[in-house]
């Protein structure tokens, strides 16, 4: 047993430093600092080509495919790393979510098709998974889509899809058969975002910002050699996929970075008088939160190095889920309590960090409720963990 | 030992729901936010025909004199419905202070235009301590110098009249201030639950020594402030009331895996933990509207910082909840929950935060 | 609406208290202080005669019965100087469970016979409801009552007896007939614990006390005259009982009493070194406890207020319950967490207050189990009150 | 990065798992609990023969030497069967002293004794804090004169040898005393977990100048009180998994309303919410195990603060969830969980309470 990097990995996250150090530009740093996300698109899009011209395009995927064949660990010392440097998240729709389910299930043909745009940080996807009344119980969606010759006709409506208001491609799940029960009806396509009859309506967001959409489909024609893997298949593609998005589920980068941010913000109000910190009460609720971060991130190595061994991502990433969010929200909440009533402004302009404090704090109640509610993954506990 | 109501305070809550429930949709509030005033100055105008403007006026002053009570019942209604309007800064608040502090000419001048909604005004302080003057006055060639700055005043920057707590050399004074006075500088921004809040900067602002309402001001002015905390608890009362309805609403309506989630246990649980936070709350509003003109001041304060911490806890607690519990759609601008939300946590960050009086109420009841 | 108590109200208070100071005998004042149970049949007789003789042994009893005529308002603020005073809780079985429903379906002689020996503090009560398996779902209950003749035949076993060990009297529920749905089936009895076939099981609990036992009835024969009202209309009756089971449910005089003794302990404890409430950590978790304890106390008025007016305890007294048990439960914390290591002592003799802090704090566990758990409260909550 | 165990390491767990299922049973211990001595010497005896009390004993002084990693696994054994033998008290925090501290002539007449079962050694001093010595010893008359007293000593009342830690006017010193010597007064009395613990007083007791065992012996008087720690920790992450797998199983065999109780969705999430809680317990113990060892001291000190502290809030939660998961059984003595329970609540309150531990950790993080 030994709770410390090895020296080698030790040098990769040096070696990941010294890269983030150099080659993140200072304006998406700033931006992403800020919570400013004027740029998204081009930000994620440019750290994307990035990143893939250092040959870290796609951490996960096998070197067969242009990724970079680390292990779960690299995998994790790489994310935690970017975090810490305020690098933009990679978009996850493509390079973790959709590029396993192509590279598993899908064709050489649609391998060598979109693997490229994903990696190379040309293309931005999106999801289609929810639908009005379909979010947690995913297996009842309704949106249909029919063969007609060379080609599916869908039509029908998606919700919380994420970013989709950027997006190039959208993966979806679609009902191609609605007579059997509903997990075999369900097919996994592919949507160029360019064709006729989709209208895609962002959702404002209780923090005035747009993150999610509605996404219509009227009538929209889509090649059938967009289908991944074979009709009424889809489910089985789905829950593979979700296996995969868990990676990096705890947070654990977001969350130091979070609580050094609160030390600097602390520190910086305290020119008016005493350092918040020095209040053991406030105090306490910070070391509280450190404390059990530093716990999570050793359970969170833990399961990894479970995965490393038996393959497969089990039901302990909802545990992380689980604490990883609880701790994230925690900190939002810390960071508006330190700022107690300067937090109340909310549209003054962008560089200001009470604004992204209050920001945050709202925008930051969706972790423990999209992907995967904090509720599901307690229940997914209960069943699959603890046999109830 | 009594809870129930005087006919006249039932009125008064009755009027005022029977206003919001026909005036204040939840339509019609979006579309008031959604204006550069951020307010209805016609919705105003109907407030003042109700003489709800008034309820803080005493009967020698042409007011209603409804006492915390009425007052709580108010705040309460304008509450649930998430109210924009400066209700709580004027019609409570600045009210008081000028009842309370004014000369009988200030009054004669101010309180009917102040009932008649025809004058706003608002008192520029440090809402969370009384004791903290942000601003200093100096008095000079027959007038006074005012100078300082204070931040997110609430609805300052649509006030006909500031009033300004000053530190003037030998205590506390009050200063009538229009903004239209050279040296005045007050820049509106939106504040987290939908209100207008403004910056207020006094550069070398000169008035008249008539400008000065009454005399010594710290009590006059502590008083007002914990008129007006009783009624924001009372506001703050009211947003729960309106989001745990809408949460068993949307629990009940909501259908996942071929049932209501509301027949979750585990959900079912939390809205029970929620109700308890309410019913707390809702104690902890009376204990501060009863305590709130106590004459014992350590007594009076230790009530209000337990009510409002207490309170505090109970708003995150719900509006946290209750997002939750609506899943995606409780992420979204389009419910009332998000902005119900928003307003609880105004609640915990106005008028001391809950940490901040929590602090106090262990110094006042552990330590001593 | 007025939170203070009317003058008339304050002066009761004082009369209770005086009485209180003069009547209470040092030496049973001073085994409750200790939580010496070692006399407790006959310390809460000997109180409850002194009551009687002072015309205050039933105060919730209507005056016909010889109770006080009290308003709900007196009682409670009875009950909270007794809690106060360090006096011994009247036993409820009698005076607060049995005696009501005699009040209200038993027949005159059935009152004539049994209400004075509880009132005079002559004859202890307790309670036969919960069975193995029928705890929380309590019409499950199974134990037989089968008439022969004048008499009822009863066979079965009632467990979580609370203090039966010391009683002359047990109420049962007992199901005499089996062949329709549960709680049509079941009746309420009343049996002498001195009948030939009753067994009795002290259960040892998890802090070393005797306070619940096991009883077993083998064909143990009791005279139908001590059926109550009609037979197979015991679960009506028992329902109403559990109805008035919940005055002084949130016990918030006992809560008080238990601050009253955390800061006794702490200053005590101070003479080494500092006092523990001077840290603000400690100091604030008190606070909130003080604050919550605040706040219920108005809650449980309202809820007196409502009560008074309407006639009917409702659900709201479950909140009160859950609320009430917690911040006990908390107290107790608090004590042992004050003595630190020092309250790991279970044995030694029964004069240190480190012993009494971990026995409470161990014992006070059954408060969010007996009575209708917390959870079972939630429920009711959920259904009665939330609709849901 | 590596969360494997060696085979020998894996071996000493089987070894130790398989003994106290076979051994160690739930009415096994009620027994030996109802003893006097509250502890028994036949078991204690088998754990000897299976090499379990000369683990922390080095090769060259004739031990195992399983080190941290081999004691918490086998801690971690013994703290799921509640096992009341002075496992940590003699064979790892005395043990440690006796090897880091003494003498060649002293470790070669003590440590095959204590290796064999045959001694039994405790460390006299305040668990929770090394640097608060409880006794005073000075020197006079070619010998050792020692005088103080303390409170409950885990199972001092059965030590053959009792290893006093006292100031020394230069330093600390750790003292070799026989129970048996005059002015030694041991009184032995329960604990709430079921183990004995005793007051220690010694009233001008004299010892011999070689009863000194090494010389400045602060360092190694904390390394062992550290190792003590981590066993402690990995004792009650396996009192925690008895009791969550004691809960499971009996809501899934505990039927109200038709239904196992465990199939109610609150119940579920509550135990998810016991076995996160657990998992997070378990990845703090593999800290202080790791940590435990630490020449850093300060990066050490940080380490085993947040380990202890966080698993005593564990410990706090897990264990009153599952007495009230198992309703009225949970209260009495006849269920595993109560006993589980109370063992849990002496891992809180022993080796620096969770209070005492999050206030260092605190200090060091966040103030630093």
């Amino acid at each position: 047993m030994d709770l410390d990097f090895s020296p080698d990995e030790l040098a990769f996250r040096d070696e990941v430093r010294q890269f983030l150090a150099t080659s993140l530009p200072a304006e998406i740093r700033d931006r992403m600092r800020r919570a400013d996300e004027s740029h998204v698109r081009e930000d994620i899009l440019a750290w994307q080509r990035l990143l893939h011209a250092r040959g870290w395009g796609a951490p996960a995927w096998p070197a067969d495919f242009g990724g970079t064949g680390w292990s779960k660990t690299q995998q994790y010392i790489f994310e935690n790393e970017c975090s810490l440097a305020d690098a933009p998240m990679q978009l996850a729709f493509g390079v973790k979510m959709v590029a396993p389910v192509l590279m598993r299930y899908g064709s050489a043909e649609q391998q060598a098709r979109f693997l490229p745009g994903i990696i190379e940080g040309k293309d931005w996807w999106c999801q289609g998974y929810s639908e009005p009344g379909s979010g947690s119980d995913l297996a009842s969606l309704k949106m249909k889509a029919e063969r007609d010759g060379d080609e599916y006709v869908l039509n029908g409506q998606k919700v919380w899809n994420t970013l989709g208001q950027f997006a190039d491609w959208i993966f979806c799940l679609v009902r191609t058969d609605p007579t059997v029960k509903p997990q075999k009806g369900i097919s996994f396509i592919l949507v160029d975002m360019k064709s006729p009859g989709i209208t895609v309506r962002p959702t404002r967001l209780l923090d005035g910002t747009f993150e999610v959409n509605e996404i219509w489909f009227d009538n929209v024609r889509v090649p059938a050699e967009n289908l991944i893997g074979e009709e009424n298949l889809g489910w089985t593609y789905a829950k593979f996929l979700l296996g995969h998005e868990r990676t990096n589920i705890a947070g654990i980068g977001a969350s130091k970075r979070g609580l050094q941010r609160l030390r600097e913000v602390a520190a910086r109000l305290a020119r008016n008088g005493r350092n918040r910190l020095h209040d053991p009460v406030f105090a306490t609720r910070v070391a509280q939160v450190e404390m059990e971060l530093r716990a999570l991130e050793i359970t969170n190595l833990r399961v990894i190095f479970a995965e490393a061994r038996n393959h497969a991502p089990g039901p302990e990433a909802s545990m992380l889920k689980i604490r990883g969010t609880e701790i994230l929200q925690r900190i939002s909440e810390l960071h508006v309590d330190l700022l107690g009533a300067s937090a109340l402004g909310l549209d003054a302009d962008g560089d200001d960090e009470a604004l992204q404090a209050t920001r945050a704090y709202l925008n930051l109640r969706k972790l423990s409720i999209f992907g995967g509610s904090n509720e599901i993954q307690r229940n997914i506990i209960a069943h699959m963990i603890l046999g109830l | 030992m009594d809870f129930s109501f005087t006919d006249e305070q039932q009125m008064l809550q009755d009027t005022t729901r029977r206003f919001v429930a026909s005036r204040y949709s939840f339509d019609v509030r979006h579309a008031i936010a959604a204006t550069a005033e951020g307010w209805s100055r016609d919705v105003w105008a109907q407030m003042a025909d109700l003489g709800l403007l008034a309820i803080n006026i005493r009967e020698e002053d042409g007011g209603l004199d409804a006492g915390p009570v009425g007052t709580m019942l108010v705040a309460g209604a304008l509450g649930e419905a998430l109210s924009l309007e400066p209700f709580l800064a004027s019609a409570v608040v600045a009210t008081h202070v000028i009842g309370n502090l004014g000369s009988a000419t200030q009054r004669a001048e101010w309180l009917p235009a102040l009932g008649s909604g025809d004058l706003l005004a608002v008192l520029v302080t440090d809402e969370g301590d009384a004791l903290h003057a942000a601003f200093e006055a100096r008095e000079e060639r027959g007038g006074w110098w005012l100078e300082g700055s204070l931040q997110g005043v609430y609805h300052a920057g649509v006030a006909g009249l500031l009033l300004v707590v000053a530190r003037t050399g030998d205590g506390t004074g009050v200063f009538a201030v229009t903004p239209e006075t050279p040296g005045v500088h007050v820049s509106s921004r939106g504040s987290v639950d939908g209100q207008r809040m403004a910056d207020v900067v006094l550069d070398g602002v000169h008035i008249d020594v008539s400008a000065r309402v009454g005399g010594e001001a710290l009590g006059p002015v502590r008083d007002a402030l914990d008129a007006g905390l009783a009624a924001l608890c009372s506001d703050a009362l009211g947003a729960m009331e309106r989001i745990l309805a809408a949460t068993i609403a949307y629990t009940r309506s909501r259908v996942q895996f071929g049932t209501p989630i509301g027949s979750f246990q585990a959900l079912q649980h939390r809205m029970a933990e929620m109700l308890i936070h309410m019913e707390q709350a809702r104690s902890m509003s009376y204990l501060a509207t009863a305590q709130c003109t106590n004459p014992d001041l350590p007594e009076r304060r230790e009530a209000l910082c337990a009510a409002k911490a207490l309170m505090g806890q109970a708003a995150r607690y719900i509006g946290q909840q209750a997002v939750q519990l609506h899943g995606g759609m409780g992420m979204t601008d389009e419910l009332d929950v998000s902005h119900a939300f928003k307003r609880l946590l105004a609640f915990e960050l106005r008028y001391g935060t809950t940490d901040e009086r929590l602090a106090s109420y262990r110094e006042h009841v552990v330590v001593a």
